[in-house]
């Protein structure tokens, strides 16, 4: 009974703590709130964790170097998506009004989930950063306003893996005849990629066959039978989570060789390759902004955060793949911020404001150099067309115990991409009825 | 004292039929219905419709529907999920072929789409019963989500498989804000809901639940098994067709299959257990507790464990939400292995001698 | 009669074996067909290890624990994350001797697990009715899940068995190319065998065995010879948890050990229900028909589905085991060692 | 003293046989039955009593032998045609639907003759609440007749033995069947039910003029009560006649008090 009467009051709590209008206490502080949408359990937690860590690790140092983003304190609140679409929408939905002036910017950390919210960002103004995952079309920011693809797509992404196999073979034209087998996590996420390797294939003459994993990926005897079957001179591997790890055993159990596969970033860092022990050798991955190592930010978060106590997660995990990919997340979101602070001023912003930021972001070397990101992220440049700003990465390959990083940069090729995007953000325009915005006219009345 | 029937007579047999015989219960029903259209959309938050009203709406009406083919004719469902991603994806398809159709009309023809496939998979049920049932509808369940993750024409040929939806737009009216979309949702929820109530009152409902109670004797009174089940499935999968097109356009906007996969059949189905089999009430109860506890242990349990001088991340509150879920699942088929709209109506009993004992 | 009976069930087997050897008539070699046949059985022997869970506890008690999957994953975490603290703690080497005490350990923690499921969920709800401990064990499961990754972590961890993972190619003179197996899986199947012949000795040759297949034929006449039911529960369910461990074992070290690991148990549901849900056998080989059969499917019968409607991937390996399962049904109601039920009026 | 005349014959059973794998229920039965009368069937536990009257309205299907129902000839009946032809039939073991109250469960009793579609139900429009109004209003008289009228709302779950027998009855006689096949509907009662029971019996036959085919162990009742007799044993016909007829026949006698079994 006693049991019953305490949850009922919690439900009652929560309900009208709900129903309150949010923030209005703090309506003074001067702060600026970031919703963080995490998993930490379930079946994708392993990597979830790490980079939740590096994000929130940031998010500290921030605060605890800088005193705040110029003086405005950051606050996050974490909320437990499970990687759940709709557990990730009520996420947003309870976090969206928090802090003074509402969620700054989201990162949504799941494709399924950045569809969902894409829908809502055009009546809500809250920006949505999708580094180097989400809806590939969303580089352009005539139709989507508010989605920053920042720093890559899929599209691009497996269009570096044609470029970088390409190369191996000694030109694109090599490519002829051979067979590559694309092997994916089957939902938003594992899909995107098939549209530009099938565009990419007619050029080439390559065969593309697909193959798709089921959620949470740890059935694939099947599929690793087909390949050995078919022995495809290429795996693509498109997983998260688990899957990947899998993919990497099985691999090895029908003997595949690894130094044929290629993960795209999301299928490239520690917990993908360490389960498979001795047999990940050799593996390849992509890795965009952030590969895995030290720099000058994370000596900070170690000397800030860390040494103070206040690490989100275990110490050695900083400097890893994923942890290092939740720091460049967390930065894009600040520095976001700062450019916005130029024009609207010093103080908590609102997430109207900050798309303006994002979509004026001049980060280049030395401006990177600057907050300690110097070989750990890549000049990001955005406008009103492009939302993107740049896409480049590298292919690492893992020695048995770290990431080995090539030395070959490739960039999208955006002649094949960029009509690719217009189409089929026109197509999403006239579906969804949204008024595309004139660029142009824009710039011209900011002026 | 308050909850009496002393003084209201039924004079004719129509007044005896009615939903609800007592004043009582008449008044608290209008009453909450009144509240939930002019009072809610006044004084809720955005938060409130969309991530707990309007979610809560949409999945009592999957849950009734579930609810009519397990509660009242006895027909095991472990995939339900799918027949709500059947209305989903028929009413993407009708939208987006048919622009000009009216949503409404839309709502219906998934529905009725839906109710044809929950025929074709409940013709098994004519030969099986109980937990093997449930495999027949577990292959419905994987079976249809592969169809839509791998045929592309239902997606409209997605790259990414994933299909959003168009605005809203009845009688040239858009429903666009959170509020609009609440009402909306609310009136065809109480407009079904009713519709359920008068189905399992009449003649078709009392045929479901004989062949619930006990089959061979209902056969042996005339009902047709054949004609009983698959009218049962065909109504069930039609609230979960009505259902699912609702959650694709109202809440999600946007959705792959994984959005209607197993789990959510099976959350649908701990609904209307811990709510009440056979129970349209119970439906909602069931429905409240699923979509509302985890929501709220979520959001409670750390400000809670602080109290106590615990810090919880979100990851041991994710933990803590599920053993504590768990936990009260078995506590309540514990309490009362009827659910909790038994609860209710032994409460409801206890009231109307109160305050006298006997 | 019987002819007239067994009609449905020989055409639906002739459909199966046809649909087993056309591979073969449309050309696929012989070694990569063995190939993959090997793989569905490996496959096959992890259902079956988790569909023996559900049968042994269905049989005895009635009940369907939805949980078994869960107890498969606590059990594999149990197992793997000891054997990673054994030695900090107590200082016994790591590697097959922590793995020893670890296993013990973890096959303790199965009992006491028994034990208190038995006091808490079931024994306030016995002679309810069977929906009603169905939900409970799926409650059961959301408990364990959530207890299980708050004790033992929710990243990926190992369980070495200190086999090569390696393949190797053996017949190479028969077949060109070879057949290739992996010992890990031979050393499954092997695990799995042991496991099943200790469970038979167990059934036959121990007087709690004895006891256990008395309850399972008739609990009444149990009762009255003189076997308390609760103990009996425990036990089976023990016996289960012991299973369970064995499972998550050989699962765990193909796999590695994640949380995923319990979702695998939905697929024992169609296992049971094609060998029957008080066969053991039925158990065994149901499962290896399941993993041959989807296996198959999706290596042979995939490819050619896909090129056909032009489907985006196939994947029907998701599907073909309960639609298996669901045809078999059809054609026989009872499962493939399951007991005829004649309704009475 | 009786209303109605016995008439032609009505039910016609010919030579049944009935096995379960290598069970042999019936072995070749034959017998009739006529319009209005009260027709027993007695014989030991296990004789094949409850099948037969499951033969005849499809719950089993013989695998040999015919049914003549109204002139109407079948190799085996089906469930639904028995129901729609006008045979009721009450339950050894009670199968009255245990979560449905008194008056649903006599209400199914008229879902033959309810026809109106789902939609019409659905938004309880005119014609399907005529016709509800309508049964129910015949409902109301069955519950009248069985004197049950107090436990009308009551689930049939929560009644006493004696009661549930009564709504079985009623539930059965809502359909208005021509010929009502009663398993054993005395089993398990005191005498004052039993009494109560023979005179619904009695009343059925009476007022409704509905053939009876009753299946009773108490002697007493069923020579009282019934105008010819079968008797059956081991799935074999060993006697057929008039009360007097049977309890002189020797064979009979020979099943029931001689050598034990």
């Amino acid at each position: 009974m006693k049991l019953r009467i305490s949850i009922a009051a919690a439900a009652v709590a929560a309900v009208t703590g709900a129903l309150a209008p949010a923030g209005a206490a703090f309506a003074q502080a001067k702060e600026q709130f970031f919703p963080v949408l995490s998993y930490r359990t379930g079946a994708y937690a392993p990597n979830g964790v790490p980079f939740a860590n590096g994000y929130v690790d940031y998010l500290k140092l921030i605060n605890a170097r800088d005193g705040g983003i110029n003086g405005v304190k950051a606050t996050w609140e974490e909320c437990e998506t499970g990687y759940a679409t709709d557990r990730g929408v009520e996420c947003y939905e309870r976090l969206k009004g928090k802090g003074p002036t509402g969620a700054t910017v989201v990162h949504t950390l799941s494709t399924g989930i950045t569809f969902a919210l894409t829908d809502k960002s055009f009546t809500d103004k809250i920006p949505i950063i999708t580094a180097g995952y989400g809806r590939a079309d969303s580089v352009d920011g005539q139709v989507f306003k508010w989605n920053f693809p920042l720093g890559g797509t899929y599209w691009g992404a497996a269009d570096m893996l044609v470029q970088h196999i390409g190369k191996k073979e000694g030109g694109l034209d090599k490519l002829k005849g051979k067979k590559i087998a694309l092997v994916y996590h089957d939902s938003p996420y594992g899909k995107e990629p098939i549209a530009l390797l099938q565009e990419r294939a007619k050029m080439h003459g390559y065969d593309l066959s697909l193959l798709p994993v089921t959620h949470p990926g740890v059935e694939q005897k099947a599929t690793w039978l087909q390949i050995r079957q078919n022995r495809p001179d290429y795996v693509f591997l498109w997983g998260w989570g688990v899957m990947n790890s899998t993919a990497i055993k099985e691999a090895v159990a029908v003997g595949y060789p690894r130094d044929k596969m290629y993960g795209v970033w999301w299928a490239g860092a520690e917990p993908d390759v360490r389960p498979a022990g001795d047999g990940a050798k050799g593996y390849n991955a992509l890795t965009f902004m952030a590969p895995a190592g030290i720099g000058k930010v994370h000596q900070d978060v170690i000397k800030f955060v860390h040494d103070k106590g206040q690490g989100t997660g275990p110490k050695n995990e900083v400097g890893e793949v994923l942890y290092n990919r939740g720091l460049v997340a967390a930065m894009m979101s600040v520095e976001g911020v700062k450019r916005a602070q130029t024009k609207y001023g010093k103080k908590p912003l609102k997430g109207e404001e900050v798309q303006w930021g994002l979509e004026n972001l001049a980060l280049d070397q030395k401006a990177l150099a600057a907050i300690g990101f110097a070989g750990f992220a890549d000049p990001i440049s955005t406008s009103c067309v492009d939302h993107e700003g740049g896409s480049s990465a590298r292919i690492h390959t893992w020695d048995g115990s770290k990431w080995v990083v090539g030395p070959d940069r490739y960039t999208a090729d955006q002649q094949i991409i960029k009509p690719m995007i217009k189409a089929s953000a026109a197509k999403y325009a006239q579906e969804k009825k949204i008024a595309v915005r004139d660029c142009a006219k824009e710039l011209a009345s900011s002026k | 004292m308050f909850y009496r029937e002393n003084g209201q007579f039924k004079s004719s047999y129509r007044e005896d039929q009615q939903i609800l015989g007592i004043r009582q219960d008449r008044w608290f029903i209008f009453g909450l219905i009144a509240f939930a259209f002019l009072v809610v959309p006044f004084v809720a938050s955005d938060y409130m419709f969309r991530a707990i009203l309007i979610p809560f709406l949409i999945v009592s009406l999957a849950a009734i529907g579930l609810n009519l083919l397990v509660g009242y004719c006895g027909q095991i469902s472990l995939g339900h999920a799918a027949f709500m991603a059947i209305g989903a994806y028929a009413a993407y398809n009708l939208v987006v072929r048919f622009p000009q159709l009216n949503f409404l009309l839309v709502l219906v023809l998934a529905g009725l789409i839906a109710a044809g496939v929950g025929i074709l998979f409940g013709l098994p049920s004519l030969q099986i019963k109980g937990l093997y049932l449930g495999v027949a509808t577990l292959a419905a369940q994987f079976f249809i989500d592969w169809v839509f993750a791998r045929v592309k024409w239902f997606t409209n040929y997605s790259p990414s498989g994933s299909v959003s939806t168009a605005p809203i737009e009845l009688f040239g009216y858009k429903f666009d804000s959170p509020v609009e979309r609440y009402v909306l949702v609310l009136a065809v929820v109480i407009v079904f809901a009713l519709m359920a109530k008068n189905l399992v009152r009449g003649h078709i409902g009392r045929s479901w639940m004989a062949m619930r109670d006990m089959d061979v004797a209902a056969e042996v009174i005339g009902i047709r098994p054949m004609y009983a089940k698959l009218s049962a499935f065909a109504v069930s999968a039609f609230y979960a067709g009505v259902a699912g097109a609702l959650w694709g356009f109202v809440h999600l906007g946007s959705w792959e299959p994984a959005a209607f996969s197993i789990n959510f059949s099976l959350n649908l189905l701990f609904m209307i257990i811990i709510g009440g089999m056979g129970s349209i009430l119970g439906s909602f109860i069931g429905a409240a507790f699923i979509v509302l506890l985890p929501i709220t242990l979520n959001q409670v349990l750390p400000p809670l464990g602080a109290l106590v001088g615990m810090n919880f991340g979100t990851a041991m509150a994710s933990h803590l939400e599920f053993m504590i879920f768990g936990a009260l699942i078995i506590f309540f088929l514990i309490v009362e292995p009827l659910g909790i709209a038994r609860l209710w109506a032994i409460g409801k009993e206890k009231l109307r001698l109160w305050p006298f004992p006997h | 009669m019987a002819a007239k009976k067994n009609g449905p069930v020989i055409a639906l087997g002739a459909v199966l074996a046809a649909g087993l050897a056309a591979p073969l008539v449309t050309g696929s070699p012989l070694g990569f067909y063995l190939e993959v046949l090997i793989g569905g059985l490996m496959a096959g022997v992890l259902y079956s290890l988790v569909a023996l869970g559900f049968v042994l506890i269905f049989k005895a008690s009635g009940v369907f624990n939805f949980a078994q999957g869960a107890m498969v994953l606590f059990a594999a975490l149990a197992l793997a994350r000891l054997a990673e603290w054994l030695p900090a703690w107590i200082g016994i080497p790591a590697g097959f001797p922590a793995l020893t005490l670890a296993f013990v350990l973890a096959a303790g923690i199965m009992v006491g697990l028994a034990w208190v499921i038995e006091r808490i969920v079931l024994r306030p709800l016995v002679a309810q009715d069977p929906v009603a401990l169905l939900m409970a064990t799926l409650g059961v499961t959301f408990f364990l899940d959530g207890f299980g990754q708050t004790i033992w972590g929710s990243d990926i961890y190992k369980i070495d068995l200190g086999i090569s993972k390696d393949p190797t190619m053996i017949l190479e003179s028969m077949f060109q190319g070879g057949i290739l197996v992996s010992k890990e899986d031979l050393i499954a199947a092997v695990i799995a065998a042991g496991l099943v012949i200790l469970l038979a000795l167990f059934f036959q040759k121990t007087a709690t065995g004895r006891a256990l297949r008395a309850v399972a034929d008739d609990h009444q006449a149990a009762q009255s010879i003189g076997i308390p039911l609760n103990r009996i529960w425990v036990i089976v369910w023990a016996v289960a948890g012991f299973v369970a461990l064995v499972a998550g074992m050989v699962w765990g070290a193909k796999l590695g050990v994640q949380f995923s690991l319990a979702q695998l148990a939905l697929k024992a549901l169609p296992v049971v229900i094609l060998g029957g849900f008080t066969s053991i056998p039925g158990a065994i080989i149901g499962g290896l028909i399941i993993g041959v059969g989807e296996k198959m499917a999706e290596v042979f019968l995939g490819p050619p589905l896909v090129k056909m409607w032009d489907l985006a991937g196939g994947g029907i390996e998701n599907w073909f085991a309960y639609v298996l399962a669901l045809l078999f049904l059809m054609v026989r109601p009872e499962g493939l060692f399951g007991e005829k039920h004649i309704d009475r009026v | 003293m009786r209303q109605r005349k016995i008439g032609e014959v009505i039910l016609d059973v010919r030579n049944i046989s009935l096995s379960f794998g290598g069970v042999k229920a019936l072995q070749g039965i034959s017998f009739d039955v006529r319009e209005h009368e009260v027709r027993a069937i007695i014989g030991p536990n296990g004789a094949g009593k409850s099948s037969m009257l499951n033969c005849i309205n499809g719950v089993y299907h013989p695998q040999e032998g015919e049914i003549v129902f109204r002139g109407e000839v079948r190799r085996d009946m089906d469930t639904h045609h028995a129901a729609e032809s006008g045979i009721g039939r009450t339950f050894q073991n009670l199968a009255l639907f245990k979560g449905m109250s008194v008056l649903d469960n006599i209400m199914t009793g008229r879902n033959l003759r309810m026809k109106t579609g789902i939609l019409a139900q659905a938004l309880h429009l005119g014609p399907a609440r005529a016709e509800e109004l309508r049964e129910r209003e015949f409902v109301e008289h069955v519950i009248d007749f069985l004197e049950i009228q107090a436990y009308r709302k009551t689930p049939v779950g929560r009644l006493p033995y004696g009661l549930q027998k009564r709504v079985d009855l009623g539930r059965a006689l809502a359909a208005q069947p021509q010929v009502l096949l009663l398993d054993e509907p005395m089993a398990g009662m005191n005498l004052e039910e039993k009494q109560d029971m023979c005179r619904f019996v009695l009343d059925i036959n009476d007022e409704f003029g509905t053939t009876i085919v009753l299946i009773e162990h108490d002697m007493g009742v069923v020579m009282d009560i019934s105008d010819r007799v079968v008797v059956l044993d081991y799935g074999k016909k060993i006697g057929d006649g008039t009360p007097d007829e049977v309890r002189n026949d020797p064979e009979v006698i020979k099943a029931y008090l001689g050598v034990s079994h």
